[in-house]
């Protein structure tokens, strides 16, 4: 009992980090519909931005997060000026090909910056654990986990109840719409792969502390974040929360008691399942066809 | 291409190994020749059908697998064991196609890159049938009658066969009702099922010929590196395999070919002339500016500056 | 009037379609007969389209039976009542973009080819004969809706007007024995329409039956051999054009929708 | 030009520019290096890179070997199989390598074998463990890291003083991982250890706390960890978040116990680590002079301290090939292969000297390498106390 309490716990952590990266990931592939695969390599781009402000410029630990937040966000602007505003006709293969040409080359460009050594990002937590009963969770993550949920929150609200969420919303569901109406059309784009792309920094910011940064960690966020969308519902914010918990727990769970060896294997079949019983995500209502 | 053309490119492509300078050049050769049937293979589902998948190096690892196995295990000739891992890929295909048919875009990518996943997770943990992530080494290279094909100039000739038939395949689905068929699925759906065409039929047929081919790669690429390990599912090489169908031009017959060439040489040039350090980054920087350029693939690219240049 | 005695083309019971709460069709039953030409008008959102979906498979009734030629279609995916002989066309323009109209018609005649995945790869002169003969009716089909000089050029590069007409050819490549128009006319020229209608006629008189939802009264009344009239997702009268023209719950239904969209 | 064209003229450049490879006839001697250098295992591969390339320069200021300087061609194979092949075929074939060090793991190792074979070129390994690469026959294969089973006999005298009742395992889910659980636990049964959960984590995986509240519910005394540094580290802080009281004893020498100390803080006292090389202790090392001056010369570089645990290994194998290519007096690829049968020189790690392993008349050359166990104690790196009391 104990144990399993001690897996939910752990399952309910991993799954806030998932979440976390899933609703950077859920509005520039559920919105824009770019299949971002360079978004881990943003995550990585806070871990990192987060250690130089530390290290380098000695900052506040918090000053340091908004940092590579700010770093991630004018990145992610720049790449959408540079790559994907040229590419705006073509097709998403096209816009999905150059992303993995930012992908291979943002973490090349790592690797040569920061060697291949994983730093390990100071926090001022304490590091002996919380314990309640017959379970124990660090500090940081109980930190991390509950900034997560404010962070999913505040994306949640920016999106759905101000002016820009709604010109946002409206660029990506009818465009020509939208342009009558005074949106400027250019910049929503810029601005949603910023924001994309600044949540992804801020996951990195938040998780780096807690494990490693180094150059491949994005590889895996990446995986974990297109599931946690996918599971959600494209767009859909609460949706990619609850995908994100539900995928920590299931595999929490499958490899405390199925196989270890195994343990991403229950991931990759929960995916199937969702997807072949429910095809447009678990948490989105059906549409209608016709 | 005129006719002058495509005879000159043939008598190269036949003759390649009595003027390549080493041998090195001939093993390049070769492994763009197995991508070359991993890109058409791939390029059958997503430049025809309009469907993305991701997980296509679980065909390829299941062919790779199946062969290494069949010939190691159960001694079979090279000659079985390679229609067999064929039609091994080809089941994994069906069974994926059938899961699957349902979905488009974004979630069939997802499903296919979680099959891959589970595929490759079974090779790295079950143990007495892959031997897990320790690979199977010793793979025996193909004989035909006395000869052995271990050699790199027959081994190429082996594969250039197989491009050859899987681009002589792709032609003639092409250019028939099939070909029509997937091709009018990714146009419009609803007007193709509205004149007969059987989604489901179709979109199954395509998985299994594309996952075909994919595992004749995999066993051609088992028998001629003769090392086979849980990294052939790596997604790293289904990403190569979008690369060389998109970057030369997805929905063409030459372009992924051309695509599997210039991808295949890009990284050993950049060997050359580049120290390691700078090589992946180059590799990045190089494919980011050929899609900002050529957003719809050279061989396109090229058909259109042709069209401009004869008016 | 062209009437076959006995057999019915397309017998339509009791047909409910429900989206969520709202009843797109309720209780609708009509027939039509073989070698009509028969019209369903109505006000929009009356279920004109909604009753074409449902009879070509492209969604599934909540209620009521759809038979043809006497037995069931309920349950046949559309490709499968494709091959039963049942084509339609869609509201909006429906071409394969990218491809040329000659092409747009070759996949139209895809149930007139047998080439599976074994003659496909290996009998390669069964291939190449079906092939020729797969052209020459897509050469056909062209010329009979007048597209002929058109062929080589990508269907999405037409003005809209051949659009409609390489729609027209994509269905009738199917052979279809009964044909369903979704509204053919719509945003067409009146030169435009007149060659539509003069090829309705044509289409009929190769022994297809043709169901239509139209908007143009003019033109329904001119070429319809029968007019069902749908409201609210219920028949509120059939009959023929002239019987139409007189129904006063049609008039009223016309005037009054027009009073509730204002 | 237009754009198309332009883009393919560059393409087809950097092709031509590959293929006009300049051979120079009294050149330095070219050896062929391996390693990782991008992906997971990037730091791994680059520190082995970094010992090499100060094995290379040191004999070059000793003027060389024969009369002519050495210089190394390095390749990256990206952790990838295929490319470790391919870069093998490129350096033999193209740079005409007399010998290669490579490739780090083992499936790298193993997936370049064949091409070793087939042009006849021996390489020297100098990390991979797995035991099939010198049973499999393959004539080329000198090894100098130790197999797993090696490693855990070289452990088994310590397993008594170090405690050891009840043990699980968790290990990588690789080649490397899955060798150190049977030859750990086979030895460990022979001992009459009982041994409990043996637990996978996946290559890239952060997150273990599922397999460790699996563990801790085995009530075990001692826990093997077998991985590379980065996932040790997050193991250790895992384990003390979770509360873990275990002795944890890593395995497979790259654990760099300084690095867990920075990176892991308190979470890796009181640890154990088996290592190839000591840097804290260079006097204990069989060669103390040897293993001073390499530390020495490692932070001049400004190398990190915590690489040498794994740099001592790219030292180590380039002074064995020199070593063979001056006993051979030629740098001829079987001249060389001949002549590593009969060196025998003192390395960083001890003394090196092949013997024969494998199928009879096609044996691979193994070493028998030196193991150590060094214990994090009040946040320095220590001997252990069996042993310091000794």
């Amino acid at each position: 009992m104990a144990e399993l309490l001690q897996h939910l716990v752990n399952g309910l952590v991993l799954g806030g980090t998932y979440a976390l990266l899933g609703i950077g990931l859920t509005l520039i592939f559920g919105l824009m519909n770019v299949v971002n695969f360079a978004h881990g390599e943003f995550y990585t781009l806070g871990a990192y931005a987060t250690f130089a402000a530390l290290g380098l410029a000695g900052a506040n630990f918090f000053a340091a997060v908004l940092a590579a937040i700010a770093c991630g966000a004018v990145l992610g602007a720049l790449c959408e000026q540079a790559l994907l505003r040229p590419l705006r006709a073509e097709s998403i293969d096209t816009t999905m090909l150059v992303m993995i040409g930012v992908w291979i080359a943002m973490q090349n460009a790592e690797l040569l910056i920061w060697g291949g050594v994983a730093k390990s990002i100071p926090h001022p937590f304490p590091t002996a654990p919380l314990v309640l009963g017959p379970v124990s969770i660090a500090p940081l993550r109980a930190f991390v986990l509950v900034l997560a949920a404010g962070l999913i929150v505040m994306a949640y609200l920016a999106i759905h109840r101000t002016r820009l969420g709604t010109a946002m919303r409206a660029t990506f569901q009818d465009r020509d719409t939208a342009a009558l109406m005074g949106v400027r059309i250019h910049r929503m784009h810029t601005v949603t792969f910023a924001f994309g792309s600044g949540l992804a920094a801020a996951a990195g910011a938040l998780l780096g502390p807690v494990f490693l940064a180094y150059p491949s960690m994005g590889d895996l966020a990446s995986l974990k974040a297109f599931s946690v969308v996918i599971l959600g519902g494209l767009g859909n914010l609460p949706g990619a929360t609850l995908g994100g918990l539900l995928l920590g727990i299931a595999e929490e769970l499958g490899a405390g008691y199925i196989s270890s060896g195994y343990r991403d294997a229950v991931g990759f079949v929960i995916i199937i399942l969702v997807l072949l019983l429910r095809p447009a995500g678990l948490f989105t209502k059906q549409e209608r066809i016709g | 291409m005129s006719g002058a053309g495509r005879a000159v490119l043939a008598g190269l492509a036949l003759t390649l190994p009595f003027w390549l300078p080493n041998p090195y050049f001939l093993h390049v050769a070769i492994m763009a020749g197995i991508f070359g049937v991993l890109a058409l293979s791939l390029n059958l589902l997503l430049g025809y059908t309009g469907q993305l998948s991701l997980g296509h190096a679980a065909f390829f690892g299941i062919g790779a697998y199946a062969s290494a196995l069949l010939t190691l295990r159960l001694e079979w000739s090279f000659w079985l064991a390679l229609p067999a891992a064929v039609a091994l890929a080809a089941l994994a295909g069906w069974l994926i196609g059938r899961l699957a048919l349902k979905l488009r875009g974004a979630y069939f990518v997802l499903v296919t890159i979680s099959f891959a996943g589970v595929v490759a997770l079974v090779s790295v943990n079950w143990m007495e049938l892959t031997n897990g992530p320790l690979g199977l080494p010793g793979v025996p290279a193909p004989t035909l009658g006395p000869w052995s094909l271990r050699g790199k100039p027959a081994y190429y000739y082996l594969v250039l066969a197989a491009v050859l038939l899987a681009s002589l395949v792709c032609r003639r689905l092409v250019h028939s009702r099939i070909g029509r068929a997937f091709v009018a699925l990714r146009e419009n759906e609803p007007l193709a099922e509205s004149v007969g065409v059987d989604v489901t039929h179709y979109l199954v047929l395509a998985a299994v010929v594309s996952a075909a081919m994919a595992g004749l790669a995999g066993s051609l690429y088992a028998h001629y590196t003769r090392f086979v390990s849980p990294e052939v599912f790596l997604f790293s090489y289904t990403v190569t395999m979008v690369i060389m169908v998109v970057a030369g031009g997805k929905g063409t017959l030459a372009g992924p070919l051309v695509g599997a060439l210039i991808f295949t040489v890009l990284p050993e040039a950049l060997r050359a002339v580049v120290s390691w350090q700078w090589q992946m980054l180059a590799y990045g920087v190089l494919l980011i500016l050929l899609v900002v350029f050529l957003p719809r693939g050279i061989v396109p690219a090229i058909a259109a500056w042709r069209v401009r240049q004869a008016p | 009037m062209a009437r076959a005695a006995g057999t019915l083309t397309l017998a339509v019971r009791d047909l409910a379609v429900r989206f969520g709460g709202v009843a797109a069709l309720a209780g609708v039953s009509f027939d039509v007969h073989p070698g009509t030409i028969t019209s369903v008008i109505g006000p929009n959102g009356a279920g004109k389209t909604t009753a074409f979906n449902a009879i070509t498979g492209y969604l599934a009734p909540t209620r009521g039976r759809i038979e043809y030629d006497g037995s069931p279609l309920t349950g046949l995916r559309p490709s499968a009542i494709a091959a039963r002989g049942i084509v339609r066309t869609f509201q909006r323009t429906s071409v394969f973009p990218a491809l040329t109209v000659a092409d747009n018609v070759m996949i139209g005649l895809h149930l007139r080819g047998v080439a599976g995945l074994v003659d496909v790869t290996l009998r390669r002169r069964r291939l190449a004969a079906e092939e020729s003969r797969l052209a020459r009716e897509a050469d056909g089909i062209l010329d009979f809706v007048g597209l002929g000089r058109r062929r080589g050029e990508r269907a999405s590069e037409l003005p809209y007007g051949e659009q409609r007409l390489v729609e027209l050819a994509v269905a009738l490549g199917a052979r279809p024995r009964l044909l369903l128009l979704d509204e053919p006319g719509a945003g067409m020229t009146t030169a435009e329409k007149t060659t539509v209608t003069d090829l309705i006629y044509r289409i009929r008189d190769q022994a297809t039956t043709v169901l239509l939802v139209e908007h143009d009264m003019r033109m329904v009344m001119s070429i319809s051999d029968a007019v069902i009239v749908l409201n609210h997702g219920r028949v509120i009268a059939a009959g023929t054009p002239a019987a139409i023209q007189a129904h006063p719950d049609v008039i009223r239904a016309y005037l009054g929708s027009a009073g509730d969209r204002a | 030009m237009t754009r198309p064209l332009a883009v393919l003229v560059a393409l087809v450049a950097t092709a031509t520019l590959a293929a006009s490879s300049t051979v120079s006839a009294q050149a330095p001697i070219k050896i062929g290096v391996i390693e990782p250098l991008s992906g997971p295992v990037a730091a791994s591969g680059n520190y082995v890179r970094m010992g090499a390339e100060i094995a290379s320069d040191w004999i070059n200021a000793r003027g060389g070997v024969n009369g002519r300087k050495i210089t190394l061609i390095i390749e990256d194979n990206k952790s990838d199989p295929k490319e470790a092949a391919s870069a093998a075929e490129k350096l033999i074939v193209r740079d005409r390598v007399p010998a290669i060090m490579g490739a780090w793991g083992s499936s790298m190792t193993l997936a370049a074998m064949p091409k070793l074979e087939e042009y006849g070129v021996p390489m020297v390994v100098e990390t991979s463990s797995a035991a099939a690469i010198t049973k499999r026959g393959n004539p080329w294969i000198f090894r100098i890291s130790p197999p797993s089973d090696m490693e855990a006999l070289g452990l088994e005298q310590y397993v008594d003083r170090l405690g050891v009742r009840r043990a699980d395992f968790l290990a990588v889910n690789t080649d490397w991982g899955r060798g150190a659980i049977a030859a750990f636990g086979d030895m460990l049964k022979k001992k009459g250890v009982a041994v409990g959960a043996a637990e996978y984590m996946d290559q890239a995986a952060t997150d273990m706390n599922a397999q460790l509240t699996k563990i801790k519910g085995t009530g075990g005394d001692t826990l093997f960890l077998t991985t590379a540094v980065e996932q040790i580290t997050l193991v250790l802080k895992q384990a003390q978040e979770q509360r873990l009281a275990r002795k944890i004893v890593t395995t497979g020498g790259s654990s760099s116990p300084t690095q867990l100390i920075k990176q892991a803080g308190a979470a890796a006292e009181g640890s154990y680590h088996i290592v190839f090389f000591m840097p804290w202790f260079p006097e204990a090392m069989p060669d103390a002079k040897l293993a001073r001056a390499f530390v020495d010369e490692w932070s001049k570089r400004g190398h990190p301290f915590e690489g040498l645990t794994e740099g001592f290994r790219g030292h180590d194998g380039i002074a064995t090939i020199v070593e063979a290519i001056r006993v051979a007096g030629r740098d001829e690829p079987t001249a060389v292969r001949d002549a590593l049968w009969r060196v025998s020189l003192v390395g960083v790690n001890g003394p090196i000297r092949f013997e024969k392993d494998g199928p009879t008349g096609k044996e691979s050359g193994q070493s028998k390498p030196s193991i150590f166990v060094v214990q994090i104690r009040d946040g320095k790196v220590a001997l252990p106390d069996f042993l310091a009391k000794q």
